[in-house]
């Protein structure tokens, strides 16, 4: 898939319009949130995470925020991600999420020479696409440093 | 004037002169429609640059070596040319890398004027607690935030003139805002959002009766509207070259002689001075007491190449040309449902930019699907962020024209909107 | 590095890359020693900004368009490219319009925290009456004006480590002169006049044992010397590209990176904040927090040209070359009766760079003399009045290498300096 | 003649060499002094005008400085041009030292279109050719603009 289709893919389309984890949930037991914005295009993320009582495992990741789809739905899959892990696992270890941003920052700035695996991300793997254009990375990113930050915080 | 008057301008027949027009994005056809941000060269102010570099390449006002004696003089007619071309005399222009420097220099020096600084012509620029600073809510980051910071260093207060639904400044408000406290008014001429051509005359009539400077934000006129700023009767005007088919890195500080003569430095170093000692240093008088270090040579030849491309053009033929198409854009715009558009006053004089809003879709998701089209736009809030929370917006979508802009440019434009609702999936 | 393992360059073979030089003057090969003002340009570094112009010309850091983000890559990728010449960082590197911009910058910030602008962090640089700032006699007037005016401004006192008659520094006194008030140590790191390389480590080692922030002036040592700022151990350097085979309008500050997080921001505008009201801005990190408005890209992308075309040559073989001419250029001008250089320290570390008195003739009769053979050296203060007048001197001739310098260029610059006492009639 | 010998005549150099009215005379009656620098290469001149008792004819010029052959030279011509009027006709009138400034002004700016006339500007037309040489004009214009200015305040 290549052009538009190739960045806005069906998926990445759903999630924006239908986003998941959308909401924050409550300060609740072991808890953190941080806001990161985007200056060039004024987008912002607020993104709770909430842990177990030993901080080791994410129970769930619940955000707020305006922005373009990219952004919207990065945040939404994140979020899945987090979820389907807490479901299996309960919870998603935090060394975990830990890779995981970080290979999702390598792929983003690959400028398209990495491809997310759909194994690993699940709906995020559509977001590959988005290393392509150097300029919207930041908006894929921005729940990702959000959670990033908010786990160094928890 | 009557529009059989005005000399014709052949938009098409022009792209031919701007080498990067004849790209293709993603195999589309370039349709730039970014002028606002910065402007395509033509082929002419790019050769004029690359023949001082392989001609008369020097430093200058330093040497009397050949070449330092030609770069000297190239430098100083590309002032007088420039100069010209906003109206005013060489002596009244100074260089700077860009109207956000020209900008900070006016802010500074009447820091530098607080603090003590310069002839003793400038304590009438001293700020006290109290004194009020005044800008409009239409300005561009440049010329709001170097007063925000003016006002913590000093004291003084920072106050702004409303802008209206319709993208109009608030005139009766301005009557009120500027007052005996006001010592400042620094406003835009038109606005780098909405396009509209600001009142300049009331504004100055307004800070005249109260003995503030002016400081008029030229960067978005001097494209698009023959400028003469001494028949303004601004005090101060900045642009830049990079907006006006000129190069990066070279502006212009516009003040009128007393103004200029009083205010203390800004930048300090080389080539602005008459004695220097380890103590102490005297300047030279204006422009140079202004031009401190080596002066971007090579872009201010290339800048006075890019007005007279313009005066060759005719700035009346090119502000006639970019209306018709402002006119066939902001109409085509608003009978595409789910757009809004920003500061569509009737009747306003405008200059060929439009900012609008998709309901239901990202400027940014806007920005990339036109791209895809080969329509180049800004999204964002284009270093005007509160006036776009004044439209209750964080970001907008931002088309403007330049010379070379075509009818089929505005279509591709048109066509290219029509459809996005439906590729986000948005219901109109 | 032994001269056996030091890399050759063929410096008459270069000259083929610079166009200008193809030029005669009043019909003589252009013989071109003025490059401490300005450097000449390479073919490649005018083809890289013609093909950015011509083909990726945006604005950065603010759109979603194909060209845009092109832009801003190269934009990018040129810093990062220029920081790792100087053995820097990306992130340490903030752009500037030259290195005159680049001091005035570290100046106006430390006034601003002074004011009690910035982060909290940003009161470690506030000035307070009797804090002493010091700088040396050789200084260039673009790193002693700002500073005088700093001074002026906050109550701050400015002090000076003289240079001795052999045009080294006095690091006796410059042990004594920087104490427990030195808040700021700015110095240059090659003088643009002497030539001579200052003991970098030295004065650092002074600055840090007493807390003082070390400022250093890298313009006439980054077109000539292997670079390592971090090494160096400064806190902050300048330079400026035009001087080393880029173009006008283009700088660069080095700064360490809790330095640049807690100065204030100097130049304030668009696209160096993240939220702004009409009332207040925050402002991004660094280095964006410095780079107000827009960026002269297509600059940015010719000095990343012109460092990638000397990491080519190799700065090693850059040095190596040029200390070749330099010595050549000394020992010839030593010769010559009536020629006295300045700063002619037996031993010290030097780039090509030869300033002189000729007895009895004027500064710029010599550089006139010299021009109608086709030799431009620069004649006046260079900028460094109180350098001049420690030798009893108002002007000089000044003579610079560049990497094209042969040793033609020197013998025609002797010979020609052979006849000009006779030509105006001195006795020698 | 061309080149550097049309710059620099015969003349030029005997000037230079020998200056005319060097040395300041004393500040006696009607008189006027004014200092001027070029800030390129740090030339100096300081000029002193003496006058009649109405303040009509200049008795003599007489000026004190370092610099250039040009501005040296064209710093004497201008004094023996003076000194010349004296004698022959009781001083030189201001007005004919104002229009001889203003003349010898415009050709020097001219680039070498205007040439300065023997028979009014005596020695001094040999700086015709200083007009060619654009980066030299101050440095022949600056005693002139000394007795300009020392006129104004006399
Ligand atoms: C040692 C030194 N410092 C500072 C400067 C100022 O650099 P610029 O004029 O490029 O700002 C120069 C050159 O003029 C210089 O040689
Ligand atoms: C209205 C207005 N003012 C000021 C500026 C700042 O100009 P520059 O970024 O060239 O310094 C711009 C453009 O960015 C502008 O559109």
């Amino acid at each position: 898939m290549s052009g538009l289709d190739g960045l806005y893919q069906e998926l990445i389309l759903d999630h924006s319009k239908h986003p998941h984890g959308k909401g924050l949930a409550g300060e609740e037991g072991r808890s953190a949130i941080s806001h990161q914005r985007n200056p060039i295009c004024g987008d912002e993320v607020s993104l709770r995470v909430r842990l177990d009582e030993d901080g080791e495992r994410i129970r769930d990741v619940t955000w707020e925020g305006a922005g373009c789809s990219i952004s919207q739905a990065s945040a939404s899959m994140l979020s899945v991600l987090v979820a389907d892990a807490a479901e299996d696992h309960g919870g998603m270890p935090r060394a975990r999420a830990t890779a995981l941003i970080g290979g999702f920052r390598e792929a983003l700035r690959s400028r398209g020479a990495i491809e997310l695996d759909e194994e690993t991300f699940a709906d995020a793997a559509a977001l590959s696409g988005v290393g392509r254009y150097t300029a919207r990375v930041k908006c894929a990113m921005l729940a990702w440093v959000a959670l990033e930050d908010a786990l160094a915080r928890a | 004037m009557s529009t059989a008057d005005t000399p014709r301008l052949d938009a098409a027949a022009l792209r031919a002169d701007f080498p990067i027009l004849e790209q293709t994005i993603g195999g589309e056809r370039l349709v730039y429609l970014d002028s606002g941000a910065t402007s395509q060269k033509p082929r002419a102010v790019i050769d004029a640059e690359v023949a001082f570099l392989t001609h008369a390449n020097s430093a200058v006002h330093r040497g009397a070596h050949t070449l330092a004696a030609e770069a000297t003089e190239l430098y100083e007619d590309a002032r007088a040319t420039v100069a010209g071309f906003v109206g005013a005399e060489a002596e009244n222009l100074v260089w700077t890398s860009g109207a956000t420097a020209a900008l900070n220099l006016v802010a500074y020096a009447i820091g530098n004027a607080t603090a003590g600084r310069g002839a003793p012509a400038s304590t009438r620029f001293a700020l006290h607690p109290g004194d009020e600073l005044v800008v409009t809510e239409t300005e561009h980051h440049a010329n709001l935030i170097p007063w925000q910071e003016l006002a913590a260093r000093t004291g003084a207060v920072l106050r702004h003139i409303p802008v209206r639904d319709d993208g109009t400044l608030d005139l009766d408000a301005a009557a009120s805002v500027i007052g005996d406290r006001t010592r400042v008014v620094a406003f835009t001429h038109v606005s780098n959002v909405l396009g509209i051509v600001n009142p300049v005359a009331d504004l100055v009539a307004l800070a005249r009766a109260v003995g503030a400077l002016t400081v008029l934000d030229a960067c978005q006129s001097a494209p698009h509207l023959a400028l003469d700023l001494p028949a303004l009767g601004v005090d101060l005007a900045a642009f830049s070259g990079h907006k006006m088919l000129g190069p990066f890195g070279i502006g212009a500080l516009y003040g009128r002689t007393e103004v200029l003569e009083a205010l203390p430095p800004f930048l300090t170093g080389g080539s602005m001075v008459t004695t220097v000692t380890l103590d102490e240093a005297d300047f030279l008088p204006p422009p140079q007491k202004f031009e401190a270090g080596t002066q971007p040579v090579s872009q201010t030849i290339a800048l006075a190449e890019a007005v007279r491309y313009l005066d060759r053009l005719g700035m009346d033929a090119v502000h006639a040309h970019e209306s018709v198409i402002e006119r066939r854009m902001m109409a085509g715009l608003r009978e595409i449902p789910g757009v809004r558009l920003l500061g569509d006053a009737a009747g306003a004089e405008r200059v060929g930019i439009a900012a609008f809003d998709v309901a239901g879709v990202h400027a940014h998701d806007v920005g990339q699907f036109l791209d895809a089209r080969g329509v180049a736009v800004r999204v964002g809030h284009h270093c005007a962020k509160p006036l776009h929370a004044r439209f209750g917006l964080t970001a907008s979508v931002r088309a403007s024209t330049s010379v070379f802009t075509t009818e089929d440019d505005v279509d591709a434009l048109l066509d290219g909107l029509a459809g996005v609702r439906a590729y986000f999936g948005v219901e109109s």
